[in-house]
């Protein structure tokens, strides 16, 4: 089964997988550290080593580019593709550690613990990018997945954060199994649980009808990951429960990666009958996604539902032919990782110890009690909603173009109609923000320089890629080249 | 051509003095303000005087001077134009001229007055206006004026715009004259839609090809329709006559030179103008004729019972106009506009001697407080009688000329009838009752009013606090600066109708009318100017007649006034029993026959209670924005519907995971089956 | 010089973006903000004026091009050109804002900073609209005009201001998303966001299954443009911003905003849909007639004096879209001048009106009368402005009233007819406010002691009205722009034409 | 000789059980059972699967399918505990503070 | 009617009594043995089908360590009897019907259309060796990783089952 001589891993190999090496040695580094550090300056010190792992991964990621191909056996593949999610996991990682720092200090929450999770999340995520094997792929899931469980679980004091991790760990479990059971049914299918293998069986002959069931599973179980209707009933409650920083974290980085994930299953093995399936699901997230935000005054919880309808927007995108679909899907999930941290970190900022701020009525007059906080969500929300100038503009351009060009007219007026009616609630935070008198003028915490960092960072970013889009996504569409190649 | 008569600047002076006195006015003493108004306007009539003395020594060829351009677009084009001929040679003459005089008239009327510069500011404005209006070359230059002169006015009758009356008058003033003006662009669009340009010139070229539309209806007839309109809303006719009496709120001199001399008059002479139009559109013709007579009757009737003095001079203007546009709807243009001319002389005096007369006693108005001034302002006396006799046509004053040449041709001309002619003398008798009327009511018997009270009473009758101030007791003659205009106005409408005899002012007045026949003219009746031509060496019975009707109309004139002196001079008590006896009728006429009311409940309630309940109330905010809201409400609901997706119960989440599972399921395996 | 024609669009577009950086990184200083605004606006204004200045008359199209590539995928170009039309819309919209600094000058005391970085970016926002000649670069201005316009309302504004604010918004973004649905299908289809390129592949008929989506195209940019002119139906976020707006707000909403609209109609609505535009001008026409009596007679009503000179504006720039679909020169080019001429003057009168509210904090008619005698010199700048908005020949209202009138009545005659009627309602409505706002004797004792104009609102005031005077009186200086302009504009109809005569 | 399609249905009544038991339990403990179940089921037909082939991969993939489980067992016992050390139930219908 | 079969029914049997019986069985502990038959006749299975080593580990991980732990919770939280709380109308009403329609199909799709043929008892040539080669060599990758995982299981584990913070403050 495997044409290699060799029967030990090459350096190659272990330079295919660096990002994920470096990661977890910090975080085992992270582990060693923190029962050594004392109370005080501790969580600063993991939080700085864990910020330094990510940039390594970032830099890790940069030096794999140039040595792309297969590595372990066919187990991982570097590509563009794979660089690309590679880079996007690590930044997010990166933004969302120094977007963690005062949060730790305000919540004391164990920090030790909560990096590691972090950055052995990240090496699930960067897993699933680069894996081409169901076996790899099913594990990184499950790294990532169960990470973020744990994570989301981290608010220790709170009923609500530990709801939310019990409420994500089951169903999570509940649509692993569908996942696994799915993969069962490829490999019943095709004998093999290599994407390659896979692909070439699919494409050789009519696929069996247990192909079509194990797409099927698989991809409830997928879509159950990016929130998907109508597997996305688990979002706004875990949402709402978990850590600021958290959702910011999960409800980007774990996503991107199962939206590889899926691009691999979905684009690489031909899974039969796509088109539709995915028309369906997108039109039922936006819509449900963004009714549902209209009236809710939590707004982690309103973000979440938006979350929704953005993994619809998404999908539009993936009903889309191949070749503009994809690099429209890759854009979309990296300004949407973009703003979507800020925005979280914002969040987390402003939120307070015990995350006591989370409703629209805490936000009234904030344009008032902290101009510049309030300047910068404004536009991370005016980003999600579509305005020219921002990432999010250029992210529901392409996905829309793409859709046009595959003659999906249908759906694009939906999604069009959809981002109308979305307008209407992020602008309910604008207005909440700049044009209601502040209810408590309780002096707003100034913004740490971690945090600040944070923020320039994702907000430079959602700018660059809604003034300069070009260059992201020509790296797109060329790596979708080579994918599809 | 190589003559200059520099045109322009006969508009221009005046509103230079406007512009003075409007921008620095407040910081000018009172002399300072008069000598810019008189100043500039004087210079405008002795422009006005040298540039007609010029065009008539080199033989009176019309002519056109190009100031500059105005509006260029879309292959349509309007210049700053102007153009003297004969026609405007006259009016030119009558608005500088009166309104000079009126300028001076004024300064001793206003000298008390608050806002003594914005007084004459407007005054020059208005000068500036109606002198575009009299000069202009084409219909959109002259609609400057025509529009301008109506703010001229709107400004001047609120002069005293803490009276809401007042205000009221000059806004009512301005609205029915844009209802004209309405009819006036479509008349304008007509013509550029197919002739492409609205200059005199060319259009008259353009048109005299045309033939006479006999069958009554055509371009020309609409048009002609509708420039009618136009005038009725700036002459007051019937049924846009309405703003004029309540335009009476203006200061006198105002009323004189805008409401009697020169401005109402413009719809005359725009019909004149555009004679070229008429001619060959009868039936537009028969109509205005058909308004005038009925305005001339309809006026007069209601000038018999009005009391205020300058109401019932308003009327009579009314009225005068009727016949002028009688005399344009048969044809004689020329007579029109000869009517045109004395009538601005006597009315203008009318409205100045009642002016002079008012400021003797005080600010009242009531002719019922007056009485036996004959003594006390002998030089308003007189002047007002000389006017009187000539609006009364008794021979040989400016009125009976005009009046006569009117009634002539209404009867002889091939677009007349002698119904026309009827109804004129019956007006004619009527004018001069009610003239003679305010003639004895005012200065003959018993003084019923008391001046001192007058003074007090002048306050709030309208803003002559001055005369409260001015501390004089009792009547007394105005001042020398109001009286010379007086008593040259009443020179000119005593001998002023003598340039009409043997139609002089006619032949003046010809090549205007001359200038382009009616194709066909055979086929056609014969256009009037013929008709003068062939009646120029007028036949033995053709004499007769005139001189027949001639006498009748003179009748007329003598019996109003007996009948004038017998009601209110030898037996005052009279007039109460008829009235008492007419009863509803004389109330109705005593009412105006309610027309106000009847446009106010017909059109103006409806509008205002309409415009509130069914389109504000209605539909923009019960229907339209009902919409939205209502939407937005639904999707509220719709939206807190789908929440409730969100039971918080793991199992439903479960629940749903599950059936979501099954469905896809079902998809793909029927995709497979398939 | 020839540099400097290429690159004057983008200096004119983006001083004032550059003054509103310049304020954001300032300390916040009230006095020095608004001096910078004004100066900034300034230099705005006297940089635009080299357009009318240095456009050739004869030359036909675009001129003052500059056309970069800015993104490669989809090929977005930085493609800015003005013609006639747009150089004075730009000049209009610069002209202004120098007067809404000098007018806010006092009435804004609380987070001035906020406000003045908002109206320049504004500014830039509206130019970048009346330049932008790359379809993406223009729907970019427009949203981009959406966000510090409802801001300036919801902020700034009084009353219901966050009702009226978010009404705003959701009115345009919602419409303006079905001309993005449309932008983008002319993209998928031609590959290119470029006006004239897509223009001319248009008119040669290489766009595949044009003919079919067209109608529907038209719709989706119509619909934009409706509401932001706002024609009939889509009028009633109107009045509602108006009111509750700040006076800066009001007059460049009135000024430029709602110019936006019919800007878009002119330049996108006829020049890549002849046809279309053709065929539909009936009912579009028919909703201008309905605009324009219907918001007359509204105004006739109104209790509020800002709400009244918000129904004119929708009576106005029914005129305006009148004018544009009768496809006549005339017509067409009167709609351009009234589009000049009613920013001017309704400027001015929401200008007027702010003054009046700043003294006495209402627009209710019924608060005021009798304001002629506390104040004359601010009721004869009233009324000038009135009379220029009533259309009194020799001020700016009358010239493009009576080209656009005389357009639809060559077009069709009794549209024209119908349309000719505002002449009358407008003078109903106006005088009557006048009348009872200063005339009459002063009802309310606070209005004796009511302030008049002081120098700063005077040096806001006079621009405005000499401007009116002027193009009143030498129309010319603006029509012989804009006319070779629409006729270039208007060519594809009169081809049209030709050839149905030819047939 | 026994026709696998046996195996696979007893995977498929096993996978079928475990949803039950998800829809239908209302102890926390006993629904992550029910999910155990379902990864049972899973696990069968792998094998069954890797019978038919002759691959063995179906067996490495039982073997990571129990490290996994036995992973999250012990993260979601671990999760269950500070559950309800917060709301001190099990009851999965009492633990709804999250909804709408 | 072959040995084979016989034996595959009876563990079959067996495995889904206890399936069921985990359903019907209200008391956590119960369903927890009903669950350690489940795996222990499912271990049956895989014997038969050849598959030792799997076998075995099902055993000793399933059935041993896995399951210990559960009970070991279920006895450290005392969970007794559950209560019979109506808490979700949909998962009746949509989630079983939903389940019902999803199994029937697969059930069918693997009984006739799963494209496998039938096995003798024993069938899978498995020997340890050849699968350990398969998971130290091709699946060194997934292995090596999986080591991550239980690493995050620990810290997991740590993390949420140790007392609050504050809580360790007080009392210390």
């Amino acid at each position: 089964m495997n044409p290699m001589s060799q029967s030990i891993p090459q350096a190659i190999d272990y330079i295919r997988i660096l990002p994920e090496i470096v990661l977890s040695l910090f975080g085992i580094l992270i582990m060693l550290l923190d029962p050594v550090l004392d109370e005080d300056s501790g969580p600063r010190t993991l939080g700085i080593v864990a910020l330094i792992g990510s940039l390594g991964a970032l830099f890790a990621t940069v030096y794999q580019a140039q040595f792309p191909g297969l590595g372990f056996w066919n187990m991982v593949q570097v590509d563009s593709f794979s660089v690309f999610f590679h880079f996007l996991v690590a930044a997010v990682t990166a933004v969302v550690i120094l977007s963690s720092f005062e949060y730790m200090k305000v919540n004391d929450i164990h920090a030790g613990e909560y990096y590691g999770l972090l950055l052995f999340g990240a090496v699930g995520m960067s897993l699933m990018s680069s894996a081409v094997e169901l076996v790899l792929i099913f594990i990184a899931l499950e790294i990532s997945s169960i990470s973020t469980y744990i994570l989301a679980g981290f608010r220790r004091n709170s009923a609500t954060s530990s709801e939310s991790s019990v409420k994500y760990f089951l169903l999570g479990s509940f649509a692993t199994a569908f996942f696994l059971y799915g993969v069962a049914m490829m490999f019943g299918a095709t004998q093999s649980t290599n994407i390659e293998t896979i692909a070439t069986v699919l494409r050789s002959e009519q696929p069996p009808l247990l192909a079509y069931v194990g797409v099927a599973m698989m991809f409830v179980g997928l879509g159950f990951k990016i929130a998907a209707a109508p597997f996305h009933v688990w979002t706004p409650d875990v949402y709402e429960g978990a850590p600021a920083p958290i959702v910011g974290f999960m409800s980007t980085a774990p996503k991107a990666a199962v939206f590889a994930v899926l691009l691999r299953v979905m684009y690489e093995i031909h899974a039969p009958g796509r088109i539709w399936l995915i028309w369906v699901v997108a039109a039922l997230s936006m819509t449900l996604g963004n009714i549902a935000a209209l009236v809710q005054d939590n707004i982690k919880r309103l973000l979440a539902y938006s979350s929704i309808a953005h993994a619809g927007y998404l999908l539009v995108a993936f009903a889309a032919m191949p070749d503009n679909g994809i690099p429209a899907v890759m854009f979309y999930t990296a300004s949407y990782a973009a703003m979507n941290v800020g925005a979280f970190a914002v969040i987390s900022h402003f939120a307070g110890s015990g995350e006591r701020y989370v409703t629209l009525e805490d936000y009234s007059g904030l344009g008032r009690r902290s101009p510049l906080l309030a300047a910068t969500l404004t536009i991370f929300l005016l980003s999600l909603i579509g305005i020219p100038a921002t990432g999010g503009f250029f992210a529901k351009f392409y996905v829309f173009s793409a859709a046009l060009q595959a003659n999906l007219t249908g759906l694009v007026i939906i999604g069009v109609l959809n981002s109308a009616v979305a307008a209407y609630y992020y602008l309910r935070i604008i207005v909440f923000m700049y044009m209601r008198e502040p209810h408590s003028d309780a002096p707003i915490a100034p913004v740490s320089p971690g945090l600040g960092l944070a923020l320039t960072i994702s907000l430079v970013a959602t700018i660059y890629l809604g003034v300069l889009p070009g260059r992201v996504l020509d790296y797109a569409s060329r790596s979708v080249a080579e994918l599809l190649q | 051509m190589t003559l200059n008569l520099h045109l322009w600047l006969i508009p221009i002076l005046p509103l230079i003095g406007a512009a003075i006195n409007g921008f620095l006015g407040k910081r000018f003493s009172r002399q300072a303000v008069v000598a810019v108004a008189w100043t500039f306007s004087a210079a405008a009539f002795a422009m006005a005087v040298w540039a007609v003395s010029q065009f008539l020594s080199v033989g009176s060829a019309p002519y056109t001077e190009v100031l500059a351009h105005w509006i260029r677009a879309g292959g349509f084009q309007a210049d700053f134009a102007f153009y003297l001929d004969q026609l405007s040679v006259v009016m030119l003459l009558v608005v500088t001229g009166v309104g000079f005089l009126i300028h001076l008239y004024s300064a001793g009327y206003m000298w008390e007055e608050g806002g003594f510069y914005r007084f004459f500011c407007y005054l020059n404005l208005f000068m500036f206006f109606m002198l575009t209006l009299v000069l202009a070359n084409n219909y959109l230059v002259m609609f400057i004026g025509w529009e301008g002169v109506g703010l001229a006015s709107y400004l001047l009758i609120g002069f005293w715009f803490t009276k809401d009356s007042a205000a009221s008058a000059g806004k009512k003033a301005f609205i029915v004259n844009r209802i004209g003006d309405f009819g006036f662009l479509i008349a304008l669009f007509l013509l550029i839609k197919h002739f492409g340009s609205l200059n005199f010139v060319q259009l008259s070229t353009s048109i005299a090809p045309m033939g006479v539309e006999t069958a009554g209806t055509g371009l020309l007839t609409s048009i002609g329709l509708l420039l009618m309109v136009g005038a009725a809303g700036k002459s007051a006719q019937i049924p846009l006559y309405v703003w004029l009496p309540d335009a009476m709120e203006g200061p006198t001199p105002v009323s004189a030179l805008i409401h009697a001399a020169t401005m109402v008059t413009a719809g005359v002479y725009m019909v004149s103008r555009s004679h070229f139009i008429f001619e060959r559109a009868p039936s537009a013709m028969m109509f205005v004729a058909i308004i005038g007579t009925l305005t001339a009757l309809f006026a007069a009737t209601i000038g018999i019972v009005q009391t205020d003095i300058k109401k019932v001079l308003a009327y009579s203007t009314v009225s005068q106009l009727g016949y002028m546009f009688m005399a344009c709807g048969v044809g004689a243009f020329s007579a029109g506009i000869f009517h045109l001319m004395t009538h601005a002389f006597f009315k203008g005096l009318l409205f100045l001697a009642a002016g002079s007369v008012i400021h003797a006693v005080g600010g009242e108005q009531d002719m019922r407080q007056m009485g036996g001034l004959r003594s006390k302002i002998p030089v308003t006396f007189w002047t007002m009688t000389a006017a009187t006799f000539a609006i009364a046509g008794i021979p040989p004053l400016a009125g009976f000329f005009s009046k006569d040449e009117i009634l002539w041709r209404a009867y002889s001309s091939p677009y007349g009838s002698w119904i026309y002619w009827l109804i004129g003398v019956v007006t004619a008798f009527i004018t001069s009752f009610y003239m003679f009327r305010l003639w004895f009511m005012t200065f003959f018997g018993q003084y019923r009013g008391t001046a001192e009270s007058g003074g007090a009473h002048g306050r709030d009758s309208h803003g002559h606090d001055a005369h409260g101030g001015h501390g004089h007791g009792g009547i007394h003659e105005s001042p020398k600066v109001m009286l010379i205009p007086l008593v040259i106005l009443a020179i000119l409408s005593v001998c002023g109708g003598l340039v009409g005899i043997h139609n002089r002012f006619e032949n003046f007045l010809a090549p205007v009318f001359e200038s382009a026949h009616p194709a066909a003219a055979e086929s056609a009746p014969p256009s009037p100017s013929e008709i003068q031509h062939t009646t120029q060496p007028s036949s033995e019975e053709e004499k007769g007649t005139e001189t027949l009707l001639m006498g009748i109309s003179i009748l007329a004139a003598l019996a109003g006034l007996i009948l004038a002196w017998l009601l209110y001079y030898s037996r005052p008590h009279l007039p109460q029993r008829i009235a008492n006896a007419l009863g509803g009728l004389y109330t109705a006429v005593l009412n105006k026959y309610y027309v106000d009311e009847f446009y106010a409940a017909v059109f103006v309630k409806p509008l205002i209670a309409g415009s509130t309940k069914i389109l504000w109330h209605g539909i923009d905010q019960g229907v339209i924005d009902a919409t939205i809201d209502n939407s937005a409400e639904g999707a509220r609901e719709i939206s807190d519907s789908v929440r409730h997706m969100q039971s918080g119960n793991l199992r439903s989440y479960a629940g749903w995971i599950a059936a979501g599972a099954a469905l896809v399921i079902c998809y793909m395996v029927w995709l497979g089956i398939r | 010089m020839s540099e400097l024609n290429n690159s004057i669009l983008t200096v004119v577009t983006f001083i004032p973006l550059a003054g509103a950086i310049l304020l954001l990184i300032l300390p916040r200083r009230d006095r020095d903000t608004r001096i910078i605004a004004l100066i900034t606006s300034l230099a705005a204004f006297f940089a635009s004026l080299h357009l009318p200045v240095h456009l050739r008359r004869s030359l036909p199209g675009f001129q003052f091009e500059i056309n970069n590539p800015w993104i490669s995928r989809p090929n977005i170009h930085y493609h800015l050109g003005a013609d006639g039309i747009s150089a004075w819309l730009v000049v209009l919209t610069t002209f202004l804002t120098p007067l809404c600094v000098l007018i806010s000058w006092k009435s804004i005391q609380e987070r001035v900073k906020e406000f003045f970085i908002l109206l320049l970016v504004l500014e830039t926002a509206l130019i970048g609209v009346f330049v932008a000649l790359d379809l993406f670069l223009f729907y970019f201005f427009w949203e981009a005009t959406l966000i510090p316009m409802a801001l300036l309302i919801g902020m700034y504004g009084h009353g219901r201001k966050v009702y009226a604010a978010v009404k705003f918004f959701l009115y345009t973004m919602i419409a303006s998303m079905f001309m993005l649905a449309a932008i983008l299908w002319l993209y998928a289809k031609t590959g290119s966001f470029d006006f004239t390129v897509i223009q001319s592949a248009i008119r040669s008929g290489q766009v595949e299954n044009f003919a079919a989506a067209a109608p529907w195209l038209f719709l989706g940019f119509f619909l934009a443009f409706a509401v932001k002119v706002p024609l009939f139906p889509f009028h009633t976020w109107l009045p509602d911003a108006h009111v509750e707006a700040p006076t800066a707000g009001s007059v460049l909403l009135a000024g430029v905003l709602l110019k936006m609209g019919t800007y878009g109609m002119l330049r996108f609505n006829l020049g890549l849909f002849p046809d279309q535009s053709r065929s539909n001008a009936w009912w579009i026409m028919i909703l201008a007639l309905i605009g324009i009596i219907y918001g007359a007679l509204v105004a006739l009503v109104q209790p509020n004096m800002k709400k009244l000179i918000a129904y004119s504006s929708i009576s106005h720039l029914g005129f305006v879209v009148l004018g544009i679909f009768s496809f006549i020169p005339m017509g067409v080019d009167g709609a351009t001048f009234v589009m000049l001429a009613h920013g001017i003057a309704t400027g001015g009168l929401f200008m007027l009106a702010g003054i009046l509210y700043e003294r006495r904090h209402t627009y209710q008619i019924s608060e005021f009368g009798g304001l002629a005698t506390p104040m004359p010199a601010y009721a004869s700048f009233f009324l000038f402005m009135v009379l220029a908005s009533v259309g009194l020949p020799l001020l700016n209202g009358f010239v493009g009233e009576f080209l656009v009138l005389s357009g639809a009545f060559q077009a069709r005659p009794i549209y024209g007819i119908l349309a000719a009627t505002g002449v009358i309602w407008s003078a109903c409505y106006l005088l009557w406010m006048y009348q009872r706002v200063f005339f009459g004797k002063v009802t309310h004792s606070v209005n004796e002691t009511l302030p008049d104009l002081s120098v700063r609102e005077k040096t806001a005031l006079w621009p405005a009205a000499a401007i009116a005077l002027l193009m009143g009186v030498a129309p010319g200086i603006w029509l012989n722009a804009i006319d070779p302009a629409v006729q270039y504009a208007l060519a594809p109809f009169t081809q049209l034409v030709s050839k149905l005569v030819m047939r | 000789m026994v026709p696998l399609s046996y195996y696979l249905i007893l995977s498929g009544i096993l996978f079928a059980c475990g949803v039950t038991g998800f829809l239908i339990k209302r102890n926390i403990i006993t629904i992550f059972m029910s999910i155990e179940l379902m990864l049972n089921g899973v696990n069968l037909s792998f094998v069954a699967f890797a019978a038919q082939w002759h691959a063995l991969q179906g067996q490495v993939f039982v073997f990571f399918v129990m490290v996994v489980a036995a992973a999250e067992a012990a993260v979601g016992l671990a999760i269950i505990i500070s559950v309800f050390r917060t709301r001190e139930t099990l009851n999965v219908d009492r633990v709804d503070l999250l909804k709408l | 009617m072959s040995l084979h079969l016989v034996l595959f029914i009876s563990f079959g049997a067996v495995c889904v009594a206890g399936a069921i019986n985990l359903l019907v069985q209200r008391h956590p502990i119960n369903s927890a043995l009903s669950l350690v038959v489940v795996m222990g006749s499912l271990a049956g299975e895989y014997l038969l089908l050849g598959a030792e080593f799997v076998a075995v580990v099902q055993v000793i991980v399933y059935a041993g360590a896995i399951m210990v732990l559960f009970v070991f919770t279920i006895m450290l939280l005392n969970a007794g009897e559950e209560e019979q709380t109506h808490g979700s109308r949909v998962a009746l009403l949509i989630g079983v019907p939903g389940m019902v329609l999803g199994s029937v199909l697969v059930t069918w799709v693997l009984f006739s259309h799963s494209g496998t043929g039938s096995v003798a008892a024993g069938a899978l040539p498995g020997p340890p060796k050849t699968l350990g080669r398969l998971l130290f060599h091709d699946f060194l990758l997934p292995f090596e990783v999986t080591s991550i995982l239980i690493l995050i299981a620990i810290m997991g584990a740590v993390v949420l089952a140790a007392r609050p913070r504050r809580i360790q403050k007080r009392e210390g």
